[in-house]
């Protein structure tokens, strides 16, 4: 398509263009998961050390307080996502196979918010984009701090880290991530349409936070009516709206950094370390509401989508709401599913459960039918090059495959393994349907040692 | 100019025609040994290039001068002793056990030379050097130059003596750098268990054996072509008529 | 594995197969590959090495009294060079063909790693009549294993044995089997089948 | 409150969970069947069914040895894949027609069962299977595989009593004139059934790159070093046939397109094949111009696949963001 | 194990070097004076052996091994070869060079007066097994007998012409006949003169 579009838009080398699917969920405007009667929140749901507990059991909390408290520098507090009574702390197992301390809060009856009151809540009020300039870099970290706010694009990384200056390497640009890249997902395209608003007055916060002289929000071509209403809610401002060719892995920050401002991230180091801050659309939005309202990180838009659920849908959802109640209020699988992925196709983990809670890094919750999934089954590599030809790192993915596979610890320096970020291209075009990626991530084990 | 071109040919037939680990099955244990990594494989060759350029220098002069039929340092000394004039001396049947030493003491010494003066250089392949005193290539070097030089009509100078020997040395190590390549991505193939190993090895010599007969004969034509280019220019001037015209 | 040194019976029969020089020690492998196009020269061969291998051993066994290890090897090189050249003027007065056709691999027997490390692992270490019948062992050994390749080369490779037609004469010799591939390739093969009897031996045993 | 039972299907597997779907091995082989179409239609039409009868021979042959290997094994039996009929098609169309046919038969055994097999089968063989077993029958049999071989003199089929362009290049005493190169393009001309015709090879080839089934970068390399080097002999008076000629005689464009292009036996990065297709550009011509052979593409092929593991370790790329510096 | 003092054990050691050093010169030196004079002879007869096949009518037995310094200005061996009655039958040239695969060693043989080719034998060749060691045959051999040797020998694939010195070349092994043919006209070439002053 963007062949014949008469502008050619930026992106970066390499890289894989998956089917899209989006259709299933973009035009779903998001709606508000009714409460549930219990969340379990997990104490550890960003990068970095687990939290403690502030809360007994029979407790009862209110929507926003804090349960559990960062204890290290690098760690986010979490806070009750409904008005409750806490339980007896138990055990949450994450998407990625963590087993995590939890504290289950079995919800009350009358709940402060609820339906559009509750999105009136979390995306609602009034952001004006011309009068932020008073707050303090302080005050924003603080507050992004203290509303426990982590990104939402899928790392979780402590936001208030990101946005801490710093003397050798000054930041020069602020980039709001509103790629969105994975198949199937629609979250952040939604909220792009219809919170213009905070999102950009998250950007600008973020600006003053990091002493940045540009903010630029990168989004890609196939989100015409994101595009649309950000270029509206922009005017007036110095935020520019930059729109990107589609192409998986562009949300990924060194590929947006590179298709957006050129510049390469060296390896082991940060966007920081070239004068970047990369957030997600979402947590530029949680950002300006806890900066601007005082409100911790409590909700999140979470996309349900797949050929495995009958009803696709956007859904505002509090942290620690269990997968199953999502999918019900998709309404349920559907008999042909066969897997269970927190977030995308392309990176998200499969679970063997729906009791899994939502925490805030879930983009999505992808249930994946039978005709979807392609299981031909593993042959032998046969040395094509293709992974070679998309890996937006250039690596040599066989090598590494390899390497793994024969316990080849030097071999898998030497081709520079830990520089890979498991984005999945190379297995996505593999003919012998390897297992790079997880290969991959034994082999960054082995490496390391 | 005919010096070069014959140096030429003996250099290009002892590095890939008749490669001496592929043609003439010398070397074949550190080939078979030595070549589990790349660099090490490596450093073996230009070890064994070194030390073979030493070793045939070395018994070329003995050779020349004291080993072989007609040689004029036993002579000179037996008329001096008062010996007849008429009968040569012959003192080949103790080629062999002389080869052997100087061999020996072409290792020690290059390794104490390169020690002291190109600690570098001793690093990267000192620790080869003790593993090659039994290495029959460089015998074998010294056994050809031998052969040369006991055949009168041949009767090599230390020229062509060091020409086949560095030769020799480039296409063992070309050969043992290629192998090495090969064998560490055999650690990563499926080979059948009986073959693993020297197995696999030496059918993997043998596909490598085939693929450098493809030269064959072009140390000749080289020679040739170069001998018509420079002698009178007139390209392809060749004494054979063709009855087929196309 | 018992740990008393070996006795002269076990020696030989060692040598022969269970130790086999060439199929289970990787030990002279020059020779071994550029021998064996036929069964003649390859047994030829054979010959010369066992004659030097017999007599450096007995001759390295009835000395190991007085060797100090820093002269060991010196001598054991002295000692081989010397039957060597023996078996290599032997060669030339009387067979001169064969010799001839072997042409430097007669003399090459001084560095092939068999015979030095026999004298080092047996000779110098046991009595005359051990080291000659380990000696006799090896020789057996590394003949089977030259005979048995050189049969496989000179069969496909040229129809006949012992220079003596077996194959029909229409049939069409593998020519690369008598070039220096054929012996890569014969020696790769055989190996991988010797490990393989030995491998289901194992497993029969067990 | 049980939760109700998933569905018997749900699985967990490593992302990514999307695989594009016309990428698979199998596919590939039946590209290099369809490229090799034009290829083989000018063979009949130039040979009439001798073409197809050696052909058929080697996939037969092929494809049973392949299944005896991995029987032997205790591996699956893999012949859906395909790989063992393009060996069997690419050696059968690169063995003179008139070979007897057991030429064909161990050909094919040993194109798979040592060029293949011994290394672990499908995707681990360092050594094209194809260029083996030709290799190794070429250099066993001499005399039904040399120059000669080609001539059949009382042949009713008139191209089939005319020596081979190579052999005439080979002994040519003057340079060809240009009047020749049409037969030579379109395939006019006594050789292997594969290689005859420029033209047919070209469009195969092409389709081949299109479809990504082949690295674009070898027959790029192979062609342009090819021709440099032939360019440069012809200067020098060396070689009879002008550079262009070198490149649509012989196996070269058979080699460049479907021959040194296989995926296994080639390096995995792209300036790596640019480099491998220099390398096999310039020894078969090399090859051709001085050794005692007609034709050097199977041995340049298989003296570049031995430096495929080097080749690939040279062109490590540096990653995006340069390598990791060492703590 | 020795418990010797160590300088005992050296004073041992440097006896017991040169004893086996005497005693290993001895016998090789025994090995030579025996075997020297039978492989020297070995190494004639296998010349000698063949004069008969390449010139007509000659003796081995009457034969002289001569060596002069030909064009290239090496020495080189030949042998002037004489009929059982004493007459000079011919010249027998050693020549070498390279084959297709590897070096090919020959005897020429040539008449009196050095005009024509009485014979050729291939004494050393590694050329294909098939292929081109059909140099060594005896159809290939005649066909040098009474070629001119006044002017260069040529290999031709079909239909050789009487009267133009031109080879037949074995099918399928031009080469090979060509590098014959080459060795044979180099060496001829080399010595024309010098054995024209003899
Ligand atoms: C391969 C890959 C793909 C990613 N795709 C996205 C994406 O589409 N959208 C997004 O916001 N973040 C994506 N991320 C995460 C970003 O790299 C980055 O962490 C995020 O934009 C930073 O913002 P945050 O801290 O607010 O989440 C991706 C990361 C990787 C490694
Ligand atoms: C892949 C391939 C490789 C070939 N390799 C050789 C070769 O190495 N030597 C050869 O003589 N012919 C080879 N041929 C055949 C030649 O291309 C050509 O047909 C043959 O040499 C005819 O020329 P000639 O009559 O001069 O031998 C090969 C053919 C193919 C298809
Ligand atoms: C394996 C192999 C070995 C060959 N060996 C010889 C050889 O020893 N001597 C030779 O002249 N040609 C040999 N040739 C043939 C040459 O490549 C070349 O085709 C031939 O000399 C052309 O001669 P022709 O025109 O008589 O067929 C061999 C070819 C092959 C494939
Ligand atoms: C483009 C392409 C070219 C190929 N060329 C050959 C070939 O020349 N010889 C061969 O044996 N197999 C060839 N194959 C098939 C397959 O890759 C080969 O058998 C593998 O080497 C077997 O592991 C080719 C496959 C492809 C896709
Ligand atoms: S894409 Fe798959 S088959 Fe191709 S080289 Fe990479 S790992 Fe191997
Ligand atoms: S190697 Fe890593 S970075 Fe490269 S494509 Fe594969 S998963 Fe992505
Ligand atoms: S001769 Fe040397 S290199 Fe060869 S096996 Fe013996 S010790 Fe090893
Ligand atoms: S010692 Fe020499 S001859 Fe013997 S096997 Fe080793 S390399 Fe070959
Ligand atoms: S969804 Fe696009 S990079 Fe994550």
């Amino acid at each position: 398509m963007s062949v014949f579009s008469p502008v050619v838009h930026r992106t970066f080398a390499r890289g894989v263009h998956p089917p899209e699917r989006k259709g299933l969920a973009e035009n779903c405007p998001i709606e508000v998961l009714p409460c549930p009667s219990k969340v379990v929140i997990p104490l550890l749901q960003h990068l970095g050390a687990v939290c403690l507990a502030t809360v007994k059991p029979r407790q009862e909390v209110e929507m926003g307080d804090v349960v559990g408290e960062a204890t290290a520098p690098v760690s986010a507090p979490v806070h009750a996502s409904v008005r409750g009574k806490v339980g007896r702390a138990t055990m949450a197992t994450l998407p990625n196979g963590r087993h995590v301390p939890a504290i289950p809060i079995d919800a009350a009856e009358e709940q402060p918010f609820a339906g559009d009151a509750l999105f009136e809540e979390i995306y609602g009020g009034d952001y004006p984009l011309d009068g932020l300039g008073h707050y303090l870099p302080q005050t924003i970290r603080q507050a992004a701090r203290e509303a426990g706010l982590v990104g939402l694009g899928g790392a979780a990384f402590p936001t208030h880290i990101k946005l801490a200056p710093r003397e050798q390497t000054p930041i020069d640009t602020l980039l709001l991530n509103g790629c969105e890249c994975e198949p199937y997902l629609t979250g952040d395209d939604q909220l792009m349409q219809v919170a213009p608003r905070p999102i950009l007055a998250g950007g600008l916060l973020g600006q003053l936070a990091t002493g940045a002289q540009r903010v630029v929000v990168g989004i890609e071509a196939n989100k015409p009516r994101a595009i649309r209403s950000l270029r509206q809610a922009a005017e007036g401002t110095d935020i520019e709206i930059c729109v990107l060719r589609p192409k998986y892995p562009q949300g990924g920050e060194k590929q947006l950094i590179a298709a957006m401002l050129h510049r390469e991230i060296p390896n082991g180091k940060l966007p920081l370390d070239v004068g970047v801050v990369v957030l997600n659309v979402g947590t530029a939005a949680a950002l300006a509401r806890a900066v601007v309202r005082g409100r911790p990180l409590t909700h999140r838009v979470v996309t349900v989508s797949g050929g495995g659920i009958r009803r696709p849908a956007n859904v505002l959802a509090p942290i620690g709401a269990s997968y199953r109640q999502l999918v019900e209020h998709c309404g349920g699988l559907r008999d042909n599913a066969v897997r269970i992925i927190a977030g995308g196709p392309m990176m998200g983990f499969t679970l063997g459960t729906l009791d899994a809670p939502v925490t805030k890094g879930t983009s999505g919750i992808t249930i994946l039918s039978e005709r979807e999934v392609r299981r031909a089954g593993e042959t032998p590599c046969v040395r094509c090059g293709r992974c070679v030809e998309v890996c937006p790192m250039r690596l040599v993915p066989t090598k590494l495959g390899l390497a793994a596979r024969a316990g080849n610890a030097e071999l898998a320096r030497r081709h520079h393994i830990a520089a890979c970020v498991e984005c999945g291209c190379c297995a996505y075009v593999c003919p012998a349907q390897l297992p790079l990626v997880q290969l991959i991530r034994v082999g960054k084990v082995l490496a390391r040692k | 100019m005919d010096t070069l071109i014959s140096l030429l040919q003996i250099g290009i037939g002892a590095a890939i025609i008749n490669n001496f680990v592929l043609h003439y099955f010398v070397g074949i244990c550190p080939f078979l040994g030595v070549s589990r990594k790349v660099e090490t494989a490596f450093g073996m060759g230009c070890a064994v290039t070194f030390v073979i350029s030493i070793a045939a220098l070395l018994s070329w002069t003995f050779t020349y001068f004291i080993l072989r039929p007609g040689a004029p340092l036993p002579g000179w000394v037996w008329r001096v002793a008062g010996g007849d004039p008429a009968t040569s001396v012959d003192l080949s049947v103790l080629s062999y056990i002389m080869y052997i030493f100087v061999i020996a003491a072409s290792v020690q010494f290059v390794e104490m030379y390169v020690r002291k003066f190109f600690p570098p250089l001793y690093k990267s392949f000192g620790v080869y050097l003790p593993l090659i005193t039994t290495n029959c290539a460089i015998l074998f070097a010294c056994l050809e130059i031998m052969k040369n030089l006991q055949d009168p009509t041949r009767l090599w100078g230390l020229h062509e003596a060091l020409t086949l020997a560095l030769g020799g040395g480039v296409g063992f190590t070309l050969a043992i750098t290629l192998m090495a390549g090969i064998r560490e991505e055999l650690d990563m193939c499926d080979v059948p268990k009986p073959l693993r190993g020297p197995g696999i090895s030496l059918l993997t010599a043998g596909i490598l054996a085939m693929a450098f007969m493809g030269f064959a004969g072009v140390d000749k034509s080289v020679a040739d072509a170069l001998k018509r280019l420079t002698e009178n220019g007139t390209p392809r001037v060749e004494h054979r008529t063709l009855n087929t015209e196309y | 594995m018992s740990n008393h040194d070996p006795t002269a019976l076990e020696r030989l029969i060692n040598g022969i197969l269970p130790e086999n020089p060439v199929y289970r020690q990787l030990l002279g492998m020059c020779p071994t590959l550029a021998v064996t196009g036929a069964v003649k020269p390859a047994m030829t061969m054979a010959l010369a090495t066992a004659f030097v291998l017999i007599s450096a051993n007995c001759m390295v066994s009835l000395i190991r009294g007085l060797l100090r290890p820093h002269l060991r090897i010196l001598v054991f090189t002295l000692t081989i060079a010397t039957f060597v050249t023996i078996a290599d003027r032997v060669l030339a007065a009387y067979l001169y063909e064969m010799s001839k056709q072997l042409g430097p691999y007669v003399p090459l027997i001084i560095v092939n790693c068999l015979i030095i490390s026999r004298c080092e692992i047996c000779a110098s270490k046991q009595s005359l009549p051990v080291a000659l019948a380990d000696a006799v062992g090896v020789s057996l050994g590394f003949a089977l294993a030259l005979g048995s390749i050189a049969t496989v080369r000179e069969v496909l490779g040229s129809g006949t044995w012992f220079g003596l037609a077996v194959l029909p004469s229409n049939w069409p010799n593998w020519g690369i089997m008598v070039l220096p591939p054929g012996a890569f390739l014969t020696l790769g093969i055989l190996l991988g089948l010797v490990e393989w009897l030995a491998d289901r031996r194992r497993k029969h045993v067990t | 409150m049980p939760a109700p039972p998933l569905p018997p299907l749900i699985e967990v597997a490593p992302s990514p969970h999307l695989a594009e779907p016309s990428s698979t091995t199998r596919r590939m082989m039946i590209d290099v069947m369809i490229a090799m179409l034009p290829v083989l239609v000018m063979a009949v039409l130039v040979f009439h069914w001798y073409a197809v009868l050696q052909m058929g021979l080697c996939v037969l042959c092929c494809l049973a040895t392949e299944a005896v290997c991995c029987w032997a094994r205790g591996k699956p039996i893999p012949l859906g894949d395909y790989s063992a009929a393009v060996t069997g098609v690419i050696l059968g169309l690169s063995l003179p027609w008139a070979a007897p046919w057991y030429i064909g038969a161990l050909a094919s055994v040993v194109a798979i069962g040592l060029g293949k097999a011994v290394f672990g089968g499908l995707g681990y063989n360092i050594f094209n299977p194809a260029m083996v077993g030709r290799a190794f029958v070429m250099l066993s049999f001499a005399r039904e595989l040399g120059a000669s071989a080609y001539v059949v003199l009382h042949s009713n089929l008139e191209i089939l009593t005319q020596p081979t362009p190579l052999t005439i290049a080979k002994e040519a005493t003057r340079a060809i004139g240009a009047e020749s190169f049409w037969p030579l393009f379109v395939g006019q001309v006594n050789g292997s059934p594969g290689e005859t015709s420029a033209v047919a090879l070209l469009v195969g080839g092409l389709y081949l790159c299109v479809r990504r089934s082949a690295a674009w970068g070898i027959p790029a390399g192979m062609l342009l070093s090819g021709f440099i080097c032939a360019e440069l002999l012809y200067a020098a008076g060396l070689t009879a046939f002008p550079p262009l000629y070198h490149l649509v005689t012989g196996s070269f464009l058979f080699g460049a397109f479907f021959i040194a292009t296989d995926p296994v036996t080639s390096p995995v990065i792209h300036r790596g094949h640019f480099l491998f297709g220099t390398g096999v550009g310039v020894l078969s011509i090399l090859i051709r111009v001085f050794s005692g052979y007609p034709e050097g593409v199977m041995f340049a092929v298989l003296l570049m696949n031995a430096a495929v593991p080097l080749i690939n370790r040279w062109t490590i790329p540096r990653p995006v963001g340069g390598a990791l510096a060492e703590t | 194990m020795e418990t010797k003092a160590p300088g005992g054990g050296y004073l041992r050691q440097a006896w017991l070097v040169i004893f086996l050093g005497l005693l290993y010169g001895g016998a090789l030196a025994g090995v030579q004076t025996s075997l020297g004079p039978r492989i020297e002879q070995n190494r004639r007869a296998e010349t000698y052996r063949v004069i008969p096949q390449i010139v007509p009518g000659a003796d081995a037995a009457q034969t002289t091994e001569l060596t002069i310094t030909g064009r290239d200005g090496k020495p080189s061996r030949v042998y002037r070869v004489h009929t059982a009655g004493g007459q000079l039958a011919g010249w027998v040239l050693p020549a070498g060079g390279l084959g297709f695969a590897d070096r090919i060693d020959l005897l020429v043989g040539l008449d009196p007066e050095l005009h024509a080719i009485t014979g050729i034998y291939v004494l050393d060749q590694k050329e294909t097994p098939g292929l081109g060691n059909f140099i060594s045959s005896e159809s290939f051999r005649e066909r040098f007998a009474g070629m001119s040797a006044g002017e260069p020998l040529m290999v031709v694939k079909e239909n050789p012409t009487a009267g133009r010195n031109e080879i037949l070349a074995l099918s399928g092994a031009t080469i090979s006949s060509e590098s014959v043919a080459n060795i044979v006209n180099t060496a001829i070439d080399n010595l024309r003169e010098p054995l024209r002053g003899l």
